[in-house]
């Protein structure tokens, strides 16, 4: 952003001792437009999955307010806006009434170092990948604190179910950061994009067989943490009535609500940033995108769509998937998780080490790897085409027939 | 020691006690638990029912034999036929009364529609208590199907009305059959198949459901146990088959028994398996009952005012939550004397009380979906 | 074996205990001494012959001037349905508890606590079933009158239209 | 509008089915949430058993501004069939006030959506300053909600 700064200065021509003035003003603007986006893609997120959910179901989901019902989250935004804000008798108050601020502004924060393009971006912090655990772990707070502060023991369960989850999940989360930060040598979000080409080999995940398996890590890590199916154990409806926000109403439940889609949002981005290329344009070096506005433009849309494939991922998992039991979830974090975070890290140095020495290796391994992504996505898609083939004849268990 | 007091004590101990219910999403209908619990693990899970007793056995007490068909109807919402079925086949064991056999082979395909109906639900509760909501509304689609052909047979969706004393209110309407075996082909084995790969065989489903809650034979008979949970524990008892009422011996069909599928004997996911087979064996009932389908009457001649004998019988089928029985005690006059609903829910519900200590907070709701409870069948 | 037969082997067995068969219609039942119910019930299950594993139902029914409790059993190896009765008091009924032969019988013996009035001695815990635990009177009893208001909840209502 | 997702007895089944892909009531935009704070409307479809109702009440005082009931099905309405019984309540409207009555024993999934459309309607034509007026002494004395289970 300060480079937009700059520029704004030289085309007003305002005196040099103003800088700190037109930056805040810049930042300021900025803030507001990514709060903007992030609050129109939560919204509009809100919609889609519940269209992607019907589609699912064979049902037709939204579709009477504005076209196709795009504007059903704003009629639901309004009616919450319009709700009692009701506060139990017995919560504590303060608290209750403290408790969505956090688990807004934790998410919100992420905005900060998540890039957009080339240039436009909040501020590329140097340790952008440990402000983004760092910040995340506001949630827990307000997440605990809403629970605890609804005096009810449902919210009670939920928010230390979630506290636990979050908690012991995001170990995992930062090892499989991690395994990627060995070979790319920085931790900025930026330079780790810059790191990666605009091609899929070139890509973070197809580095070498470490990042491989840190990008599943990190998406289920991440899954979990953002409280999504199959770990939403916090908001288990047929366990936990709506677990941590049950005595949340209106309002406060609409920042609940916000920051539970902008997370979605969230999600896909990192994982964009981090193992996907960001908004790397194929075969144009990062310099050239730096530059010029169109490519600045492609380059966002090609980030955007990106996310947006794995936000998609999410809302399908979130529909098919049952969810997993308590201790189940934990022994899968702490049994296997972290043991194959902290060997993978290990095998990354060695392998960035070997790779260093012999760089035709590198290329083998991620075009290998390439093949085998191809290939799990490959049997995703024949998946896929089986839901939309009639109904199947050979029994799905041997012992059925 | 009533109520007041066991949550008096559990406040004041180590527990936490945790109000389940009524209105609370998993629960199958208003049942309340109070749960005992040291954290996520159940010490104690205790049952309050009763939030739907409606007295429909002193309501039988005033009403006429034929006027009280309606009210079983509503003993059972997600298998009302069996009801209906039921409560004939008692009146017309007091009166000795023979039924057609076209009046029965539309019984049983009745039944078995219902059945199916019945089943979907409940396995699509599992799914959807375990957190997974789209298998929930596969089953109801496939389940609209089976709505349209009751409407089409007797005019209702959910309450039935269809058995008379001595028969069945109507005949098959025109197109009936042809519609009924387009479900089928559709049903059997098209969508068991694909419910099977969307959740069956879901890993996440077998380890949330395997070896949770499960209940030895032995500890099913003594709790008495009824119908597919019996089954799943892996006793073969079918009143269809051990006790054969209505056309059920000219027909063929296996009982699916429960076998440790994934997990041990007796376990939810049997439960939850024995349950999936047995749709298809209805569908394979459906089919021979349409190929065999007898003409002649579909009613007997049954007295106007119906006014039994002296006596008492006890007329039981095979319903979809297992041996649904009504006790009749008749002292000769236009209504009965006493009525007793026994259903499979209400030993059910007794069952969860006894298995629920030491499973895990997530694992009563499997539990409670497994064992398949509807509140009004515990309630009457 | 039919029910008959079964009926003859227990008064065989507890000649002093059990009545003649008894009751008209498809059903017949045994009456029992209200104090041998037990005994005759573990007789049932546990001789291998019999096998009653599974009690079906207990009911009550008033005769107004005596209140009798029936119990049906059902056999899985002879396929067979039974039924025993006791008779006991109007004004005070109370029998022995099975529920420690059939776990079972412990809900339906609190049902028919709540619904008769009748006593089990020796529950583990005979509280009310289906009914609020501070309800007045045991509704299936054929003397039982509804009281006009429950918790300031009226119990009947004005009819909304006028009966034509 | 979000529905809380309470229904005790046979109109349950008629309730999940209008979710379902037939009628599917997230068309309007409807959902269901499993709280009492959330819901917007409290569809009590059923037969309401004196033992039940004083959830119902507690339900609907747990509810927050606006709030709607629905009594669905003659049971919830009346009492209907088990008007004779003795532990039936005949009629919701004698313990929360309701605002649509929908007939049917149970009602059909299209009745009920007409219903809910209804309810839409009657929404639509509420005078919002007479609602302020009434809200206005819960907002300065009395508790607000009670405590969940």
């Amino acid at each position: 952003m300060n480079v937009y700064a700059q520029t704004l200065m030289e085309w007003l021509k305002v005196p040099e001792a103003y800088l700190v003035y037109v930056r805040i003003g810049v930042f300021f603007v900025y803030a507001l437009v990514a709060l903007t986006f992030g609050a129109l893609f939560a919204g509009v997120t809100s919609w889609y999955e519940r269209r992607v959910a019907a589609r699912m179901q064979s049902r037709i989901g939204p579709n009477r307010v504005g076209p196709q019902g795009i504007l059903q989250w704003l009629c639901d935004g309004v009616k919450c806006f319009l709700k009692e804000d009701l506060v139990p008798k017995e919560a504590d108050r303060p608290l209750f009434r403290l408790a969505p601020y956090p688990v807004f502004i934790g998410i919100v924060s992420t905005f900060v170092v998540l890039p957009f393009s080339a240039t436009v971006v909040g501020s590329d912090l140097n340790v952008g990948l440990v402000y983004l655990i760092a910040i995340t772990a506001l949630v827990v707070a307000g997440i605990l604190m809403a629970g605890w502060s609804s005096n009810s023991k449902w919210t009670l369960l939920g928010g230390v179910r979630s506290a636990a989850q979050m908690v012991s999940y995001e170990i995992p989360l930062a090892l499989s950061l991690l395994v990627v930060v060995v070979p790319a040598g920085t931790l900025s979000l930026q330079g780790l994009i810059r790191f990666q080409g605009g091609a899929p080999w070139n890509w973070l995940v197809f580095q070498s067989p470490m990042t491989f398996v840190a990008f599943f890590l990190f998406f289920t890590s991440a899954l979990a943490e953002g409280n999504r199916t199959p770990f939403d154990l916090p908001e288990a409806e047929s366990e936990l009535v709506a677990g941590y926000n049950t005595e949340y109403s209106g309002l406060r439940f609409l920042f609940f609500f916000f920051a539970e889609w902008m997370n979605l949002y969230v999600i896909g981005a990192i994982v964009t940033a981090v193992f996907l290329g960001g908004w790397r344009i194929p075969g144009v070096a990062w310099q050239r995108q730096a530059g010029s506005p169109l490519l600045e433009l492609v380059g966002f849309a090609l980030y955007l769509a990106k996310s947006l494939v794995v936000v998609n991922v999410i809302i399908w998992l979130r529909w098919t998937l049952p969810r997993l039991r308590i201790d189940q979830l934990m022994k899968m974090c702490w049994k296997y998780f972290v043991p194959i975070g902290m060997v993978s890290i290990v095998l990354s140095m060695l392998f960035t080490a070997l790779v260093t020495a012999v760089p035709l290796l590198g290329r083998i391994t991620s075009i290998g790897l390439l093949v085998l992504g191809g290939l799990i996505g490959a049997a995703l898609l024949r998946r896929t085409a089986y839901a939309f083939s009639s109904f199947p004849d050979k029994p799905y268990f041997k012992w059925m027939v | 020691m009533n109520l007041q007091d066991i949550i008096v004590e559990a406040e004041g101990g180590q527990q936490m006690l945790l109000n389940m219910g009524p209105q609370h999403p998993s629960t199958h209908g208003v049942i309340r638990f109070l749960v005992k619990a040291d954290g996520e693990v159940i010490s104690e899970a205790i049952p309050v029912v009763g939030y739907l007793h409606r007295g429909i056995e002193k309501i039988a007490e005033s009403m006429p034999y034929a006027g009280f068909i309606p009210f079983t109807d509503r003993v059972d919402y997600l298998a009302a036929m069996f009801c209906n079925h039921a409560f004939v086949t008692a009146v017309e064991k007091l009166l000795g009364l023979e039924v057609p056999r076209r009046a029965e082979y539309l019984r049983v395909i009745a039944d078995e529609m219902n059945r199916i109906a019945s089943h979907l639900i409940a396995v699509g509760s599992m799914a959807m208590d375990i957190g997974a909501y789209t298998p929930f509304l596969h089953g109801i689609r496939e389940r609209e199907i089976i709505n349209d052909l009751t409407e089409m047979l007797c005019g209702g969706r959910l309450t039935y009305n269809y058995m008379r004393i001595g028969g069945v209110s109507r005949d098959l309407p025109d197109g009936f059959l042809k519609r009924l075996k387009g479900f089928l082909d559709r049903f059997d084995p098209g969508f068991i198949n694909e419910f099977n790969r969307l959740i069956g065989g879901n890993e996440i489903l077998v380890r949330r459901c395997a070896h949770v809650a499960t209940i030895g034979a032995d500890e099913a008979m003594d709790m008495g146990l009824a119908g597919p949970n019996l089954r799943a524990s892996g006793v073969s008892w079918d009143l269809r088959r051990d006790m054969p009422y209505s056309c059920y011996p000219d027909l063929e069909f296996d009982v699916p028994v429960g076998r440790g599928f994934r997990g041990s004997l007796g376990d939810s996911y049997d439960r939850f398996m024995v349950r999936i087979l047995e749709m298809s064996q209805s569908a394979r009932l459906l089919r021979q009952a349409i190929e065999k389908l007898p003409d002649g009457d579909i009613q007997a001649k049954a007295p106007r005012k119906i006014k039994p004998p002296a006596g008492e019988s006890y007329g039981a089928v095979e319903s979809a939550r297992g041996e649904l029985g009504f006790y009749l005690v008749s002292d000769g006059g236009e209504t009965p004397l006493r009525l007793k609903i026994r259903t499979g829910s209400f030993s059910a519900m007794w069952a969860i009380h006894r298995k629920s200590a030491g499973c895990m907070l997530a694992d009563l709701v499997v539990l409670l979906a497994s064992a398949d409870i509807v509140a009004p069948e515990i309630d009457r | 074996m039919n029910g008959e037969a079964i009926y003859e082997q227990l008064r065989d067995r507890f000649p002093d205990k059990v009545s003649e068969t008894r009751g008209q219609g498809p059903l017949k039942c045994v009456y029992v001494k209200p104090e041998a119910i037990e005994e005759v019930l573990i007789a049932l299950r546990d001789q291998e012959t019999l096998g009653f594993r599974h009690l079906s139902f207990i009911s009550g029914i008033d005769l107004k001037e005596a209140i009798e409790v029936a119990y049906g059993l059902i056999s899985y190896s002879l396929k067979v349905l039974i039924l025993l009765k006791v008779t006991l008091d109007h004004e005070n009924p109370t029998v022995r508890t099975v529920s420690h032969i059939f776990s079972a019988a412990n809900w339906h013996e609190r049902e028919t606590f709540d619904l008769f009035g009748v006593k089990f001695e020796g529950h583990p815990d005979l509280r009310r079933l289906l009914l609020p635990e501070d309800w007045k009177g045991h509704p299936l009893r054929k003397d039982y009158k509804e009281e006009p208001f429950y918790h300031e909840m009226p119990t009947t209502r004005e009819p909304l239209l006028g009966r034509s | 509008m979000w529905y809380l997702l309470f229904s005790p007895a046979c109109c349950a089944i008629e309730l999940m089915q209008t979710g379902g892909p037939r009628t599917d009531l997230d068309r309007f935009g409807m959902v269901f949430r499993a709280t009492p704070r959330q819901a917007d409307v409290m569809i009590v479809g059923g037969t309401v058993t004196y033992k039940l109702a004083e959830r119902v009440r507690l339900l609907y005082r747990q509810m927050s501004e606006p709030k709607y009931v629905i009594a669905m099905g003659s049971c919830a309405n009346s009492g209907g069939l088990f008007q004779k019984s003795y532990s039936v309540l005949k009629g919701i409207d004698l313990v929360v006030p309701v605002d649509i009555y929908i007939p049917g024993c149970p009602p059909r999934p299209e009745a009920l959506c007409e219903g809910l459309l209804r309810l839409r309607k009657k929404i639509m034509g509420e005078d919002w300053g007479a609602i302020a007026a009434a809200r206005e002494p819960r907002l300065k004395g009395q508790p607000a909600g009670e405590m969940a289970d």
